[in-house]
């Protein structure tokens, strides 16, 4: 058991400790919080599988950018306790249960799948390279590329006139 | 040509008159649109069986296998000549009724004309289907608008009842349509499908068009939207569904059903027979215990149409023949019913039977005429439906399709005289005896509705002494259908 | 001349459509005129086709005037044949049927002008049809003048219409006539069936060819349309009833028109009727039923018009029973015997009861002889011919029908001689109370009591004339040979067509004239006994025990009415009720059910996102399971 | 590694995800919930991504690289998507002061 595999293993716990913790934290900014650190824990997946590129994006957009905004809204509406009547505990119960029951299905499904010889390139490979991600993204993927900057436009313009007072 | 001009007079006609915004002018432009269309069925019967302006198929749905093909057949004709001589004879019956919005009133109307002039011309089963459904679309909104006082449920049940049978019979034309070697929906493939689909296939396809042609005549069980609709209908509404529509029912058993799946009418008969003639009898025995003089007409159309289905099932020359004159007979003798129903109610504001009474002393010229078209109802020979009556009876008897052929004869027949029974009971109850309060100031019929009902009784009255045209016109569809339907695997 | 035969039921028809249209425009004179006129001209015409036909060696002969219904192989004309039995008819039906509208002309004096004409216009569609009737050519010819007396019945029994008790007995008419239509009308379409035709001559032609039991078969369904329309056992109830309608009506519909149809029918087939000796046995059985029934019920009626009624019910029972036993001479000759003493006698009921001002019931009458002398006269020739008295006509022709069940069998015989005896007895007493005695009437009446018109009294005359005497036409073998005018006539009709079967058993002369004696002398002492007995004290009261049972003829109406009419009236409030809970109910019951449910499946969309997630994800696992699990 | 590891971690995820949608109604949680699930679905396809690399980057060096661009955009998507949402949410707060998703039931009407 190589160093990979042990990051690969604490990383693996670590995500998922965070993305149940997220799920039952009772203050909102906590479960924030925990979600930064699933992010920066599948972050460290993305190094593990040498795709430096989306590592570092991942790290700026989402626990950066994304997750601050998150946390400034709370601020802004000062929901720091969690408001939330625990009224319908069937809804509850019933969603894990759904969530749980997906997971089975899911799991059994795959597990009949013919990949388990199949192999995840670790530390190797330079696609994850801004270079030749770059490449690819301005010759081959450029028009999408373009497309999504008219798309935060229209998301701009968007968020303006939603949050306009009228 | 000519059916294309049937088709297209009517529906222009009523686009039109959405436009004219003026309820007086469209019942003159609808009345002269009826004129013309009836013109055009004249000169369609002029012509000559061979005359070629009698067919006209176009391209229509290409990638589906679907034309644009119209014909007139014998029975074509005297469903066309039934349809277009009903709509002037409909709109001068009902001259003097007044309708909010006038315009769309007799503007669907004329639409509905179309779409059952389409229905009877259609020789493609697409095509067939189109029209069935597009005659059924400006009876809703009529029923719907102008209806009484339970409009929208009695409306909606007949929506909804003739739409789910309508649902099965498109399932029945796919499935048939899929299995036709050319994938075409023409007349002529369906009649060749005998050959590609088995006796097996043939047993459940002739229930899905059965329960749809049945709903709309209606056969028994399947009748119950009928008296509701009837009642709750404006008058001249209940003249198209009850002298028109109904033979729609009729005419696709005869043309749809009957000939493409001869197996499965072959083996259904007996069943269908039996229904037709519960029917009959329980409809007879319901009219009697009615009231209401719209009720008892519909149950009474109930027991007629019941009669004709079960000559079809006969499977005999004479019984289809009948059926033939029979359906026009009773389209004109139901509208003259119709016709002085109206004319009561106008008057008198009731339908009620209770309610009437020694009208005859009031109305001399309404009672004459009114018993003349009711002794048609009861088949009286001279009258149209003797003619009639006498030959489906007459095939039902010579039926080789049952071994059954004398029982169902004989209890079909009881439904005679119970149909005297109950058109003497409304004859009796509506004019004769002394008058009370209400009938007191009862006056008799004006001059155009006694040129429409003479016009009726003239019509009763010369089919039923000389129904040899009548006869000719449809000789050689008969033939053709009785050999298709003869047909045995 | 005989292809001029069509004018003959047209000129009646042409006057119903005059009088009937120009009702509101036509005087009373005028309207009497065409209806009289036409009814002469026809009678004339009839005469001279008579006089054609007479000669001897005449063929039938066939007119047709256009193709009536053609359809497949079958061909109905609308044809006529004129031969012997058919022109008989007609000269009855036209000749009596002018008098009874001549004597209506001042019998209905009173109507307005409008309902006047159309009684007439009635009366002329009556005599159309009852002459479409007995000049068609073929079955259903036959069937359409045969609903359309039906027809006319029932318009003219309702003709006070608003007395809804005359229209109840009309509309019973109609129903009564339309149910044993309906027993004729399956005979033609088995006929249709067997032989491929309706022509009496195809018909008959091809009857040796069928079997027994299809005969049989046929011949009982016409025999059932023979009952309804000729009043036998079991549809005879709308006869009496029938009396609703006007006086002159009642002549025409038991003496001229109508009633003698189903006679008429059985003999124009009795080439059926000879191969088919289980029916004959039928008819002549039911025959004798209905004539000694209708018998015992006439003994206690107190309606003059009823006691006519039912003994013209018994008359027709005498007919049947010649029939069944194979004399079709003796009862075609009893129908025109019949024809003339029973108009007579309504014709003369009617001009009672024009003298009495409407009075029906002969217990408030009496002692009109002296008032109304011509028609006591007359009434009393019309009793002594029906009392079967000689040498009046009564006597002749239901001797021969007699003379012939006997040959057939002794208890025929014993039966319908005791009917002739009851018949005497009942005719008597009805004159007797009537025109013998003292008036029991009111002062008013007694005032108002006159002898009739002219235009009434002619008829009356000329009825008894021959009441009295066209008992010669056809005298017994027995008494005078070949003298029977009426068999030599009808002979190419109703003895050529089925040979075999035909003929009445021969019985020698001297048992039959022994017979006739016995039947005569019986006739008389019972008729004199009668009338002895009635003349000073008739029966007032109220008839108990026994004879109230007669009185209320057997409650045979309050019978049919528990058994027949209850039970399909229960039946049909049934079906009301089973369309509007079970059928309906089922239609509703699906609608409110997708209601209902749509109303509960609504509650599942309650606006909240976490819901609607939660059955998307239950979505996607049941679509995974599906797509994973169950479909391999 | 073998790539049912990340296939199975990417699940786990994805599924706590759902499980956190469906119990919780703090609209914000909702929506961090739907990130999670995001994120799992990225991280299947960078470890697909690198799958494909080992099997073919013999005949194409540029194999696989196509997954991680599609990581690319659905990032540039999601964080069109959190501003927009985000805004709704402060927008529906302003409304209602509250973010409990239970009284957004509108849809009922």
């Amino acid at each position: 058991m190589g160093i990979t595999q042990i990051l690969f293993w604490v990383l693996s716990i670590l995500a998922l400790l965070s993305a149940i913790l997220v799920v039952i934290s009772k203050n909102p900014v906590h479960s924030v919080l925990w979600l930064i650190a699933v992010f920066i824990a599948i972050s460290g997946h993305y190094i593990l599988l040498n795709a430096q590129f989306l590592a570092i994006v991942n790290l700026i957009v989402y626990a950066g950018a994304i997750m601050v905004l998150f946390l400034f809204v709370f601020m802004l509406m000062n929901l720091n306790s969690d408001t939330e009547p625990q009224k319908n505990k069937w809804l509850k119960i019933a969603g894990v249960v759904a969530g749980g029951s997906l997971l089975l299905v899911l799991v059994a499904a795959l597990k009949q799948a013919d990949m388990k010889n199949q192999l995840a390139e670790m530390n190797k490979g330079d696609i994850g390279l801004i270079k030749n991600l770059g490449m690819v993204l301005f010759q081959d993927y450029v028009v999408p590329f373009e497309i999504s900057s008219v798309l935060f436009l229209s998301a701009m313009v968007g968020v303006v006139v939603i949050g306009k007072k009228d | 040509m000519i059916p294309v001009l049937l088709i297209a007079i009517p529906l222009a006609g009523g686009l039109a008159g959405f436009f004219i915004k003026n309820a007086q002018s469209a019942r003159g432009w609808s009345f002269f649109v009826s004129l013309l269309a009836l013109v055009v069925s004249l000169w369609g019967l002029s012509v000559g069986a061979q005359s070629p302006l009698l067919n006209a198929d176009v391209e229509w749905l290409p990638g589906l296998g679907s034309r644009f093909a119209v014909g007139l057949d014998g029975m074509g004709q005297i469903l066309c000549l039934l349809t277009a001589v009903s709509f002037p004879v409909i709109f001068l019956a009902t001259w003097r009724n007044e309708y909010r919005k006038g315009w769309n009133f007799y503007a669907l109307m004329l639409l509905s004309q179309a779409g059952l002039m389409g229905v009877f011309l259609a020789m493609d089963a697409l095509l067939f289907y189109f029209f069935w459904e597009l005659a059924l679309i400006p009876v809703y909104f009529l029923c719907s608008q102008w209806g009484g006082e339970k409009r929208i449920q009695a409306t909606f049940k007949f929506f909804i009842y003739t739409f789910v049978g309508s649902l099965l019979m498109l399932i029945a034309i796919i499935w048939l349509y899929s299995h036709t070697p050319d994938h075409s929906f023409s007349i002529k493939s369906f009649y060749e499908l005998r050959n590609h689909i088995n006796g097996g296939e043939q047993l459940w396809l002739f229930w899905l068009f059965f329960i749809a042609f049945a709903i709309k005549m209606p056969i028994w069980p399947l009748h119950t939207w009928q008296p509701d609709a009837y009642e709750q209908s404006p008058t001249a509404t209940t003249m198209v569904l009850s002298g028109i529509m109904v033979k729609m029912g009729l005419f696709g058993v005869i043309r749809w059903l009957a000939p493409v799946l001869p197996v499965g009418t072959w083996a259904w008969g007996d069943t269908a027979s039996a229904l037709c003639i519960i029917g009959m009898i329980y409809a007879s025995l319901v009219a009697i215990q009615q009231d209401d003089l719209k009720r008892l007409v519909a149950y009474s159309s109930i027991a007629h149409i019941g009669l004709m289905c079960l000559a079809i099932f006969a499977t005999t020359a004479s019984g289809m023949q009948g059926v033939m004159i029979q359906m026009f007979n009773h389209g004109i003798n139901i509208i003259g019913l119709w016709i002085v129903i109206d004319l009561i109610e106008r008057q008198m504001g009731t339908r009620k039977m209770s309610e009437l009474g020694g009208l005859a002393q009031k109305a001399p010229a309404l009672a004459i005429l009114l018993v003349i078209v009711a002794l048609a109802n009861v088949a009286l020979p001279l009258t149209n439906a003797f003619i009639g009556e006498f030959l489906l009876f007459s095939g039902v008897f010579s039926s080789k399709a049952t071994q059954y052929n004398v029982v169902f004869t004989v209890v079909a027949g009881i439904s005679i005289i119970l149909s005297a029974v109950y058109t003497l009971n409304m004859i009796q109850r509506v004019f004769f005896g002394n008058t009370n309060t209400l009938t007191e100031k009862a006056k008799d019929i004006r001059l155009n509705e006694k040129v429409v009902l003479a016009a009726i009784v003239v019509l009763i009255v010369v089919i039923g002494v000389y129904p040899k045209p009548m006869l000719n016109l449809t000789k050689e569809t008969v033939d053709m259908l009785i050999t298709k339907m003869n047909y045995k695997l | 001349m005989i292809n001029l035969v069509w004018l003959v039921p047209v000129l009646p028809l042409a006057g119903f459509l005059i009088n009937g249209l120009f009702r509101n425009s036509l005087s009373k004179g005028m309207t009497g005129v065409v209806g009289c006129g036409v009814l002469l001209a026809s009678f004339i015409l009839s005469l001279l086709i008579f006089g054609q036909v007479r000669q001897e060696g005449f063929e039938a002969v066939t007119v047709t005037l256009f193709d009536f219904i053609s359809v497949d192989k079958l061909h109905i004309p609308f044809a006529f044949q004129v031969d012997q039995l058919s022109v008989l008819f007609l000269l009855i039906i036209t000749g009596v049927g002018f008098l009874i509208h001549l004597y209506s002309t001042s019998y209905m004096h009173e109507e307005e002008a409008p309902h006047f004409a159309r009684y007439f216009s009635y009366l002329n569609l009556f005599v159309f049809s009852m002459l479409l009737l007995v000049l068609g050519a073929n079955f259903v010819i036959l069937f359409i003048g045969w609903e359309g007396v039906g027809l006319c019945s029932y318009l003219l029994i309702g003709y006070w219409f608003k007395n809804i008790e005359y229209g109840n007995a009309a509309k019973k008419a109609f129903i009564m006539n339309r149910i044993g239509d309906l027993g004729f009308l399956i005979a033609i379409f088995w006929m249709i069936n067997q032989f491929g035709s309706v022509s009496f001559t195809e018909v008959f032609g091809g009857a040796s060819g069928a079997s027994v039991g299809v005969l049989t078969g046929i011949t009982l369904l016409l025999f059932v349309g023979a009952t309804g329309k000729s009043a036998q056992i079991p549809l005879y109830t709308w006869l009496p009833d029938a009396m609703a309608g006007p006086t002159p009506v009642s002549a025409l519909i038991h003496a001229a028109t109508m009633v003698t149809a189903g006679i008429y029918m059985i003999a124009r087939s009795h080439v059926l009727y000879s191969l088919a000796p289980v029916t004959q046995t039928v008819v002549a059985v039911i025959g004798l039923a209905t004539a000694l029934f209708a018998a015992t019920i006439a003994l206690k009626q107190n309606d003059i018009k009823k006691v006519l009624a039912y003994s013209t019910v018994s008359q027709l029972g005498y007919m049947f029973l010649g029939l069944g036993v194979g004399a079709y001479t003796g009862a075609v000759f009893h129908v025109m015997t019949h024809a003339f003493f029973k108009a007579l006698l309504f014709l003369g009921a009617g001009s009672v009861i024009h003298a009495m001002g409407g009075e029906q019931d002969i217990r408030k009458m009496g002692g009109l002889r002296k008032a109304l002398p011509v028609t006591s006269l007359t009434f009393f020739i019309g009793c002594v011919a029906i009392a079967g008295i000689p040498p009046f006509s009564g006597f002749f022709s239901k001797d021969e029908i007699l003379a012939a069940a006997f040959a057939k069998s002794p208890v025929y015989y014993g039966i319908g001689l005791f009917t002739a005896m009851l018949t005497a007895f009942y005719m008597f007493r009805l004159f007797a109370t009537t025109f013998s005695g003292h008036f029991r009437g009111t002062h008013d009446q007694e005032h108002h009591l006159h002898e009739s018109p002219s235009s009434m009294t002619i008829p009356l005359i000329v009825l008894a004339i021959l009441a009295a005497v066209s008992g010669f036409l056809g005298i017994p073998e027995a008494l005078m040979p070949h003298a029977h005018w009426l068999e030599h006539f009808l002979s190419p009709v109703l003895a050529g067509g089925g040979s075999e079967g035909h003929g009445v058993a021969e019985i020698s002369r001297g048992t039959e004239v022994g017979l006739m004696v016995l039947s005569a002398a019986l006739a008389l002492i019972v008729s004199f006994w009668a009338w002895s007995k009635f003349k000073s004290k008739p029966e007032v009261g109220e008839p108990a025990g026994f004879g109230k049972v007669l009185a209320n003829k057997w409650y045979v109406d309050e019978l049919y009415r528990a058994i027949i009419i209850r039970p399909l009236n229960v039946l049909g409030k049934f079906f009301v009720w089973l369309e509007k809970w079970v059928i309906d109910g089922a239609v509703n019951g699906t609608g409110r059910l997708v209601q209902y449910g749509g109303r509960q499946l609504r509650l599942l969309q309650s606006g909240q996102v976490g819901g609607y997630v939660l059955l998307m994800v239950i979505g996607i696992l049941a679509l995974f399971l599906v797509e994973l699990f169950v479909k391999k | 590694m073998p790539i049912n590891y990340y296939i199975f971690l990417a699940l786990a995820l994805f599924c706590i995800g759902v499980a956190g949608v469906l119990t919780r109604r703090n609209a914000i949680i909702i929506f961090m919930c739907i990130e999670l699930m995001l994120n799992a679905v990225n991280l299947l396809l960078v470890a697909f991504s690198k799958m494909h690399q080992h099997t073919l980057a013999v005949t194409n060096p540029n194999a696989g690289i196509d997954g991680q661009l599609f990581v690319f955009f659905i990032m540039v998507v999601a964080a069109a998507e959190v501003s927009v949402g985000l805004a709704i949410i402060v927008m529906m707060y302003r409304n209602t002061h509250s973010i409990d998703v239970n009284f957004l039931n509108r849809l009922k009407h």
